[in-house]
């Protein structure tokens, strides 16, 4: 059978899903990022499927940028993340509820 | 003449002014002189009025300025002196003027002195204005404006209850009866484009019966109210509160008299009403007899005399009602100088007995008080309509008027009334001044009043007895403007078997008053007399209960009520659900606040369960996109 | 056929590592499952012809940013079990497969494809590095330079966090403090 | 100075208030009282110029401030905002002399001369949103000397009186922006000028619905049942001071507003409502003179009695013809002078026992004659005694509402009698009776201060009850303007039966302009 | 093969980058003038940001000049797109930042401003924000947004203290998740129309007739929730409230307007077309996500204890305001939403300032957070001048003529209204009288309470330095005297509105 452009989306579409039940269900704050990491490259294989299935290069550039994306968030959320460690010596997030209301 | 007019209708307010200077200063003689001779300066210029109409017949009428003006609208302070008017003038100048000197000598120890003439002469202004007008507002000021002084002179010793009670009472009546007279007002004002007399009148007579027919009622509910006229009389009664020479003035000879004035003027109206007539007759004939039933027993001379000026009101009314207006404006005149000859006979004897009222308490004050015996004496026959005394004249004739308009229900209770007149004046004569002097028993030490006083007083006791004798001049001269209605039984002999059946019945009243109270037995009742304990006593002396289903029903509902409306409706229901509003608002902040819990897992949870109602909207929307038409229709509702 | 059956078994390969990365409470196993997962990732990549892009992924991913989690996760001394407290499970799971179900019901439905015009279209014989070049550097110039800014301010961003000098806070220290610390760097200097 | 004499009573106090902080705290009530003296002669100066033969706007100043929306500085005054005028600037006057020590002085003066700034403002105003902005803007100062200087209630009566009449007004303004958009669709072109409004002819439906908007911003304002709860609030803690200016100009606005907005504007919504608003008004009347009835401080009292009042303004304006309009306007300033008076009295009496609560009190006329007299004369002109200034409203506003239904006047007529009722009790519980009270023996009757700001109200009381005409007239000329243009506007036939064709009937020529359709 | 590709260098409009590129360039000189000579005074770099901030504004200038007389301009291989939301969208964004630059020059020292770096990064995000607002392709915007958030949490995070971290990692996580939103949704545009230009999409799903409307509405979901969760729409706002908190008042304030009109820029991208297109779905669901945002956001501020927080709500609950000129959708509305905007800035950049000035190194026994209502308690006593400013700020915030934002409200509400958004116009009204609740709770607390013990006046302005005062001065004139300039702005605004087709 045909592997048409619907089943990369809904693959896609699930391995996002995935994704949101890591954001949601994680509370060590690296194992979050993780989760977000899922939610790009899910995207990203969409891209690239439609990309493909286009026979455009768009896709492909997006995904691109995507990964750039996340590579740079990662920098930047590890370098929270030490600043914050380095106070608590945790990165539970549980920890961080200071403020509310 | 102008000028006559100005000074008559003016030097009482000159006089107020001038008393109202020393209002706050203590008592001095100059605040009641000036007043007084001021009152005596409008009386001879009323005098020299009426003169010049009876002279020449000619009305005065002056436009001062305009007051008001909008619209269609236009009244102006016009005044009037024509033959009603002017005899209005007279009784009110004459009687005040006596009053105001024989204040000077009453009030001579009263803190308020300065006040009081200033009031006094307030109210004598009010009057003026009030018979002066030439229209209905103006009408209306004076109506207002009496009843603003009734209030201040019948509270004039403030510092008690009853008197402020009774003040505010009078006045809150009164107000209650002004809303009818205002809405009369209004009704001419829209019926007849003008609030003058003459123009309004004349109007008046193309318009329809209805509306003329509400006109009359709604202008005799003010009519009823200040002269207190069943169901608003129990003001009057509690206004004996006030000073005596207030009592005399204006609850006898003046004020209340309006209401019957205000019929006589508008007896264009009433005359094209007259089924109206007959109401009023009705309701006059029944006050009569129902307010000299309550004279009958009640222990306080000056309520005696109160119930006594409600009955001859009554009397008045009923003349006017029948159409009889020459008559019923006569018999305000005479009564106006009995009755206030009374009043201030009374006033003497209160005077002389501190200020005690029950005539149970005094008895045989004959002997030390001659010249007040005499007047309150001649006072009283007057009132009882013995021939030659005013009161034969002005009030035999309304009987016969009654008769003679074949209102024999009328004529009847008109006739038992003039018996239970006489009855209850010569009560009250045969208690004060004869019998056994019971005062002793009560410490008291009766002195006659000042001389000044009794001078004061000669006057109105001289009128008292001749007024009769100007009835005739007064006739013609009435009648220029008043329907010129002769109330002349067709047969002579039905007339003197009439009249002198009445006199003897009258004669035979007083006899058996004589009989009953002039002896030694009487005792200060002690509630322990059969009679006393009859219900008929009761009835009558608690005033048929009125005054206590007033206060029952209705006062003390509508200060329940008034609590109910703030604490319950304004505070409880109408103030909460405002503030009710605002803590729903509040309250769901506090409730939901909840939600920002500081913790970054609920915040992605919410971010999610965000973008999953977004998504579900969009599949129940792809579900929805169907039925988009009827859809549509919804929401173009919701302005979208 | 062929390209079925590596699709199912890429597919599901890259679906349980990454449902392993999302659930197992042992921090290095869900490194691993993640890495792994990226790698599979790339595997389609290849298949779809993307050949660059699947270069990429694996060199930025399994390359740069394993590494720097697996050096974040010895800095943070992540390799003990993380103990998560779970608030509703439901909620979670909910919430997600609800999300799931939503998508791939409108997913579901074919697309009206008819309009659609390549706008910068695979050219056959080309390599597809090559081809992606082309595109980068002109059309997409100038995002590739701004992602270029975005590389640059993590960079700077992950130093100024990460430095030493956040370890002190001026925000929290009162003017005496602050004279203190200034004259204890001038006296490192000098010495 | 006289083209641009209404800038000038606007920005004049404001210019001073600014100027007012430089000037020293002991010094700085002789400063005010110059100010607002200065402000007065200017206002009585406009009466002296204004001509009241004519019946249209005069003085009318045009600035533009945001052009292309249809916004500009647009203002004049005409017989109907004339005397507000005078009255906002007197009673700043005499409020500021007659202030007796407050804490802050300064501020208090200060923001006083804000307020009359925004007073007068929202009574030349002929652009709407130029009405709006004073409008708006007098609830600040006002919210300032409630919160500030009230009593221990204070802030939750100021930040109610302040959110209940802003929350109002904002359903106003939305009724503003349609009504300029109606404008723009009819013209193509943006206006909030009023003017410019009058001339547009709105389908019923419309004029229902933007009559509603506007009415929920009056009726607030103004305060109309069931709207009336904040007012209790602000008066009972507001001080003297404010509650003088709130009772005698600020409620006006809203009554103000009525003639000048939601009549010409929408007279056939005016006819559609007149009943259900005279029922409302009848309801102000009775039941918020039965609650002035129950309460037990005086200062309630005097303020309940101001919505029962404001009742018989909102029913003479909703008669529709001239004598009722012209009724309600003098009944305005008649109630502005009679109320603000009042609460003066009631603060003679605070300032010396720090209590309002009537069961204190008792006896009082046999140590203050003086203060009692006062007090008695603003009680008779507060129950309408004729030749006192409240008379010749209440009358007139009444017998214009009667052309209008007969039983609603006789309903509304209650007036006269539960006015009467609770005025006279609250009279005699404080004035009659003995002198019980040890601490009420001696107390001191009125001083010069005070009397400064009570002789000239009282005078007025009487003089304008006796003589109205030079009030009356120019009120008169501009009503029947706005009468006759109601008339030319309405487009059902109910309302062309209802408001008088006084064209017709009296021969009046007013200039018509073209009027446009909406559709 | 490739064929090799001539592009003539004028066809680029290489100008059409400068604006962005002058900040890029002032952040590097900033770097490099570091790594040369450290430990040089924050007082230069504000003076250097400053100076850049100017040329990126008459950069700007040159551009609304060179599109009042050619239209629109497409760059760099049709990737810029500066049209007149463009340029409205980026002078509001340097404008405000010209503001809160200064802003750095505190009386007290905070840690932040110790790095240069801080202002570098600065610059780095502004010219992020103005090539996410200057372009039409959703790969930029996507790569400008990234840019300049990974710079603001950044930025919020070296405030350096708990709050800080605190709020930058919240901030951080949510941003991520809303990254994935965002690709989510253009993957599912671009699916549909094989581009990732906001035209192109537009026209081919014109051309579709959007035949299929399923994906259209999963690509507006989530694009609503990334752009919502960026412009703080509820539910997508709960990082608000606390990353206002957690960082500098100033920062906040900042926050409060230039990322927002930035999003609110590529919103009305996205969504007019759609809007315009009759997807009635998106018409609803905005109407309810607007009333749900600035109704809620206004309740939930009623409730706050501290005024920043209380700021941050007021700010959901303007976002929202604004929000619904986009669902509006005329060229009235859309105007109104740039004059909301720039009036809005004025105002809550002052507001944000005042508290600013007055913030503490050390909180005192009483005061429980920051600004706490209880620490400006009788402030008209102790600091009067300054509650009269902060008590103007609050006014204009409510929306209290002559003020400068009633403009702007008015302007929005009639938009409403000719828009025919009757209820909407009247729950927009209300709301701000629901608003009014809470800006002059603060009011009653300067004005009419009396202070706490032991407080003098000089606590209100312990950090202000003449910069602030000037820009706090600004602020205030420019809420006073707004009404003056109104008319030019207006018109000034709806031209370039108008002119770029929206």
């Amino acid at each position: 059978m045909e592997i048409g452009l619907n089943h990369y989306l809904v693959l896609s579409t699930i391995l996002f899903s995935i994704g949101l039940v890591g954001v949601m269900r994680r509370k060590n704050l690296l194992l979050l990022f993780f989760a977000t990491e899922i939610l790009l490259n899910s995207v990203n294989i969409a891209f690239a499927a439609i990309s493909h299935y286009y026979g455009d290069l768009t896709g492909q550039m997006f995904a691109f940028f995507v990964i750039a994306i996340a590579a740079s968030e990662v920098a930047v959320g590890l370098g929270l993340l030490i600043v914050w460690h380095k106070r608590h010596n945790n990165i539970d997030l549980d920890s961080m509820s200071t403020m509310k209301g | 003449m102008e000028l006559y007019l100005y000074i008559a209708l003016f030097s009482p307010l000159v006089g107020s002014m001038f008393a109202a200077l020393y209002g706050a200063k203590p008592r001095t003689k100059i605040a009641g002189v000036v007043p007084s001779a001021l009152l005596i300066t409008s009386l001879i210029a009323s005098t020299i009025l009426l003169a010049h109409i009876l002279s020449t017949g000619e009305i005065v009428h002056v436009e001062m300025m305009t007051w008001m003006a909008t619209g269609n609208l236009y009244i102006p302070f016009g005044f009037i002196v024509d033959q009603v008017s002017v005899t209005m003038m007279m009784v009110v100048t004459l009687v005040s003027s006596v009053v105001h000197v024989y204040a000077i000598g009453y009030m001579d120890h009263d803190k308020g002195f300065n006040r009081f003439f200033s009031w006094l002469s307030a109210f004598v202004f009010s009057m003026l204005i009030l018979v002066m007008s030439d229209n209905f507002a103006g009408l209306f000021i004076g109506w207002e404006g009496v009843g603003l002084c009734s209030w201040g002179l019948i509270g004039f010793w403030y510092h008690k209850e009853s008197a402020t009670w009774a003040a505010n009472e009078a006045f809150i009546m009164n107000r209650i009866a002004d809303l009818g007279m205002l809405i009369g007002i209004f009704l001419v004002y829209w019926n007849t484009g003008t609030l003058q007399y003459e123009g309004a009148f004349a109007a008046m007579q193309n318009l329809d019966t209805e509306i003329l027919t509400w006109m009359g009622i709604f202008l005799f509910i003010g009519a009823m109210g200040k002269s207190a006229q069943f169901p608003l009389h129990t003001w009057l009664a509690d206004a004996m509160e006030g000073p005596t020479p207030v009592s005399a003035l204006i609850h006898a000879a003046t004020m209340v008299t309006a209401g019957v004035y205000l019929v006589v003027r508008s007896n264009e109206l009433y005359a094209l009403i007259p089924d109206v007539g007959v109401f009023i007759a009705s309701l006059g004939a029944f006050v009569a007899m129902f307010a000299a039933s309550m004279a009958l027993v009640n222990r306080d001379i000056k309520r005696v005399i109160a119930y006594s000026t409600l009955s001859q009101l009554g009397y008045m009314f009923v003349a006017a009602g029948l159409g009889a207006y020459w008559v019923a404006l006569f018999h305000l005149m005479a009564h106006a100088f009995f009755k206030a000859l009374l009043f201030l006979g009374a006033g003497n004897v209160m005077h002389a007995m501190d200020s005690e009222l029950d005539p149970f308490k005094m008895g045989g004050l004959g002997k030390t008080m001659k010249a007040s015996m005499v007047m309150m004496t001649l006072a009283s026959v007057a009132l009882a309509g013995i021939f030659p005394l005013a009161g034969f004249f002005s009030k035999d004739i309304i009987i016969e008027a009654a008769f003679v308009e074949h209102h024999f229900i009328i004529y009847t209770v008109l006739l038992l009334t003039a018996g239970l007149t006489a009855f209850y004046s010569f009560r009250i004569i045969a208690l004060i001044f004869h019998g056994e002097e019971r005062y002793k028993l009560f410490g008291f030490h009766p002195h006659e009043a000042y001389k000044f006083m009794l001078v004061a007083m000669s006057p109105l006791l001289i009128l008292a007895v001749i007024a009769g004798s100007l009835k005739m001049t007064y006739f013609e001269m009435v009648t220029a403007v008043l329907p010129a209605t002769e109330y002349h039984l067709h047969s002579v002999t039905t007339y003197w078997i009439m009249t002198i059946g009445t006199q003897i019945f009258v004669i035979l009243a007083i006899l058996y008053a004589y009989k009953k109270y002039a002896n030694s037995s009487i005792k200060v009742p002690d509630g322990t007399s059969k009679m006393e304990k009859s219900f008929v006593y009761k009835l009558l002396i608690n005033q048929y209960y009125i005054p206590y289903s007033y206060e029952q029903y209705l006062i003390r509902p509508y200060r329940e009520l008034s609590t109910i409306f703030w604490k319950q409706i304004d505070m409880k229901i109408v103030d909460a659900s405002v503030d009710g509003i605002a803590g729903i608002i509040y309250g769901t902040g506090e409730k939901t606040r909840a939600m920002q819990s500081g913790n970054l897992s609920t915040m992605l949870k919410w971010m999610v369960l965000g973008l999953v109602i977004l998504l579900s909207l969009a599949v129940v929307f792809g579900l929805a996109a169907r039925h988009f038409d009827e859809i549509k229709v919804i929401l173009s509702g919701l302005g979208v | 056929m062929f390209e079925a059956i590596a699709f199912y078994l890429f597919a599901f390969l890259t679906t349980l590592m990454f449902f392993i990365t999302v659930t197992t409470s042992q921090a290095l196993y869900a490194l691993t499952a993640l890495a792994a997962g990226m790698i599979f990732i790339s595997a389609f990549f290849f298949i779809l012809g993307a050949d660059f892009l699947g270069a990429v992924q694996i060199v930025v991913y399994s390359g740069a940013v394993m590494a720097l989690y697996a050096f974040g996760m010895m800095f943070f001394d992540s390799t003990r079990e993380v103990k998560e407290k779970q608030g509703n499970k439901l909620i979670v799971s909910g919430l997600s497969i609800l999300a799931a179900i939503l998508v791939v019901l409108i997913f579901a439905a074919p697309m009206v494809t008819d309009n659609i015009v390549a706008l910068y279209p695979v050219i056959e014989g080309a390599g597809n590095t090559q081809q992606v070049g082309m595109v980068l550097f002109t059309k997409y110039l100038v995002p590739f330079e701004v992602a270029a800014v975005m590389l640059l301010v993590a960079m700077i961003a992950g130093i100024v966090l990460a430095g030493k000098k956040m370890d002190l806070s001026i925000t929290l220290m009162n003017d005496a403090e602050i004279k203190d610390m200034k004259k204890d760097q001038n006296k490192k200097v000098l010495s | 100075m006289l083209d641009h004499i209404l800038s000038i009573l606007i920005f004049f106090p404001a210019l001073a208030a600014v100027l007012g902080f430089m000037i020293d705290k002991n010094s700085i009530r002789a400063y005010g009282v110059s100010v607002a003296a200065i402000e007065f002669v200017l206002s009585l100066f406009l009466w002296f110029s204004f001509d009241s033969s004519i019946s249209g706007m005069q003085f009318m100043e045009q600035i533009p401030l945001i052009p292309s929306f249809g916004i500009n500085y647009i203002l004049g005054v005409d017989g109907i905002s004339l005397f507000i005028v005078i009255l906002a600037a007197f009673f700043t006057m005499i409020g500021i002399a007659s202030l007796t020590d407050t804490k802050n002085v300064k501020n208090m003066i200060i923001t006083l001369l804000f307020l009359q700034m925004t007073m007068a403002g929202v009574f030349v105003a002929l652009d709407a949103i130029v009405f709006y902005i004073f409008w708006e803007l007098s609830l600040v100062p006002m919210l300032y000397i409630i919160g500030a200087w009230g009593g221990p209630l204070r802030i939750y009566a100021s930040v109610k009186f302040f959110l209940y009449t802003f929350a109002g007004s904002l359903v106003m303004l939305v009724g503003m922006l349609f009504m300029a958009y109606f404008y723009y669709q009819a013209t193509g072109q943006w206006s909030f000028a009023i003017l410019d409004w009058y001339r547009l002819i709105l389908p019923e439906t419309f004029q229902l619905w933007l009559f509603v908007a506007f009415f929920i911003g009056f009726a607030i304002k103004v305060p109309m049942f069931p709207f009336h709860t904040w007012l209790p609030y602000a008066h009972g803690q507001a001080p003297t001071i404010g509650s003088v200016i709130l009772a005698a100009i600020l409620l006006k606005m809203g009554t103000y507003a009525f003639i000048r907005f939601s009549l010409p504007l929408f007279p056939d919504a005016s006819v559609y409502f007149m009943f259900p608003i005279a029922i409302i008004s009848i309801i102000m009347i009775v039941y918020t003179a039965m609650i002035a009835y129950a309460q037990e401080d005086v200062k309630q009292v005097v303020a309940y009695s101001s919505v029962s009042h404001m009742g018989v303004i909102i029913l003479g304006t909703f008669a529709l013809n001239v004598e009722g309009i012209t009724g309600s306007i003098f009944l305005m300033i008649a109630h502005g002078v009679v109320s603000g008076a009042l609460f003066l009295l009631v603060g003679v009496i605070y300032e010396r026992r720090h209590t309002k609560m009537m069961s204190e009190f008792g006896g009082l006329a046999h140590v203050m004659p003086r203060y009692a007299t006062i007090f008695g004369l603003m009680l008779m002109a507060s129950v309408g005694m004729p030749l006192t200034i409240n008379f010749v409203g209440e009358f007139l506003s009444l017998l214009g509402f009667y052309q209008q239904s007969h039983i609603l006047t006789l309903l509304a007529g209650i007036a006269i009698v539960v006015g009467a009722i609770y005025m006279l009790a609250a009279y005699k519980k404080m004035f009659f009776g003995e002198l019980t009270n040890e601490k009420n023996k001696n107390l001191p009757d009125v001083s010069k201060r005070e009397l400064v700001a009570l002789i000239p109200l009282s005078i007025l009381t009487i003089v304008l009850g006796i003589y109205p005409t030079p009030i009356l007239k120019p009120i008169n000329n501009s009503v029947e303007s706005i009468v006759q243009l109601m008339h030319d506007k309405s487009i059902t036939e109910e309302a062309k039966t209802r408001i008088p064709n006084l064209a017709a009937s009296k021969g009046i020529e007013i200039t018509r302009t073209s009027m446009k359709e909406a559709h | 093969m490739l064929e090799p590709i001539n592009i003539s260098l004028e066809s680029l409009n290489l100008m059409t980058l400068s604006p962005m590129l002058i900040p890029v360039i002032g952040a590097l000189l900033i770097i490099i003038i570091d790594i040369i000579k450290g430990g040089l005074d924050k007082t230069l770099y504000v003076a250097l940001s400053l100076l850049f901030l100017f040329m990126d504004f008459n950069a700007l200038l040159a551009s609304a000049t060179t599109f009042a007389e050619d239209g629109t301009i497409m760059g760099v291989f049709d990737m810029m797109l500066i049209d007149g939301i463009a340029i409205l969208g980026q002078l509001i964004i340097v404008g405000a930042s010209m503001l809160f630059i200064p802003l750095a020059l505190t009386h007290k020292r905070f840690h932040e401003f110790s790095y240069p770096e801080f202002f570098a990064l600065f610059l780095f995000m502004l010219a992020g924000f103005q090539f996410m607002v200057a372009t039409d392709s959703l790969i930029l915007i996507f790569v400008g947004l990234e840019t300049a958030s990974l710079a603001l949490y950044t930025l919020i995070a070296m405030h350096n203290r708990d709050k800080s971290f605190e709020a930058a990692v919240k901030y951080f996580t949510m941003g991520a998740l809303a990254a994935g939103f965002y690709s989510f949704g253009s993957m599912v545009f671009y699916a549909l129309t094989g581009s990732v230009e906001i035209n192109q999409i537009a026209s081919v799903l014109a051309a579709n007739g959007y035949a299929d409307m399923g994906y259209v509405l999963v690509a507006t979901a989530f694009m609503l929730g990334a752009l919502g969760f960026k412009v703080s729409l509820v539910p997508f706002h709960t990082w608000a409230p606390d990353v206002y908190e957690g960082a500098s008042a100033s920062m906040a304030g900042f926050m409060s307007i230039v990322p927002k009109i930035a999003v609110f820029v590529v919103a009305m991208r996205i969504f007019e077309f759609l809007i315009h297109s009759g997807v009635v779905w998106l018409e609803i669901v905005l109407y309810i996500v607007v009333v749900v945002t600035m109704t809620m956001a206004n309740i939930w501020a009623l409730v706050q204890t501290d005024v920043k927080r209380m700021l941050a709500y007021s700010s959901i609950s303007h976002a929202g305001f604004v929000m619904a000129a986009i669902l509006i959708g005329t060229t009235q509305s859309n105007s109104a939403l740039f004059l909301y905007w720039v009036l809005f800035s004025f105002t809550n950049l002052g507001a944000f300032s005042m508290l600013w000035i007055s913030r503490q190194k050390h909180l005192p026994d009483h005061q429980r957070s920051d600004h706490s209502y209880d620490k400006f308690a009788g402030m008209i006593k102790t600091a009067p001048v300054g509650a009269v400013i902060m008590g103007l700020f609050m006014l204009s915030l409510a929306g209290l003529p002559p003020f400068a934002l009633f403009w702007g409200k008015l302007y929005i509400i009639s938009s409403a209204v000719t828009g025919g958004y009757t209820i909407l116009a009247l729950i927009m009204a209300l709301n701000s009288a629901i608003a009014g609740y809470y800006y002059f709770k603060l009011i009653v607390y300067m004005f009419m309470k009396e202070p706490v013990i032991g407080t003098d006046g000089h606590m209100y302005v312990s950090n202000a330095t003449l910069a602030l005062k000037s820009i706090i001065g600004f602020a205030a004139v420019g809420t006073i005297f707004a009404i003056i300039v109104l008319d030019p702005v207006l018109e000034f605004i709806t031209a370039f509105v108008y002119n770029s087709g929206y």
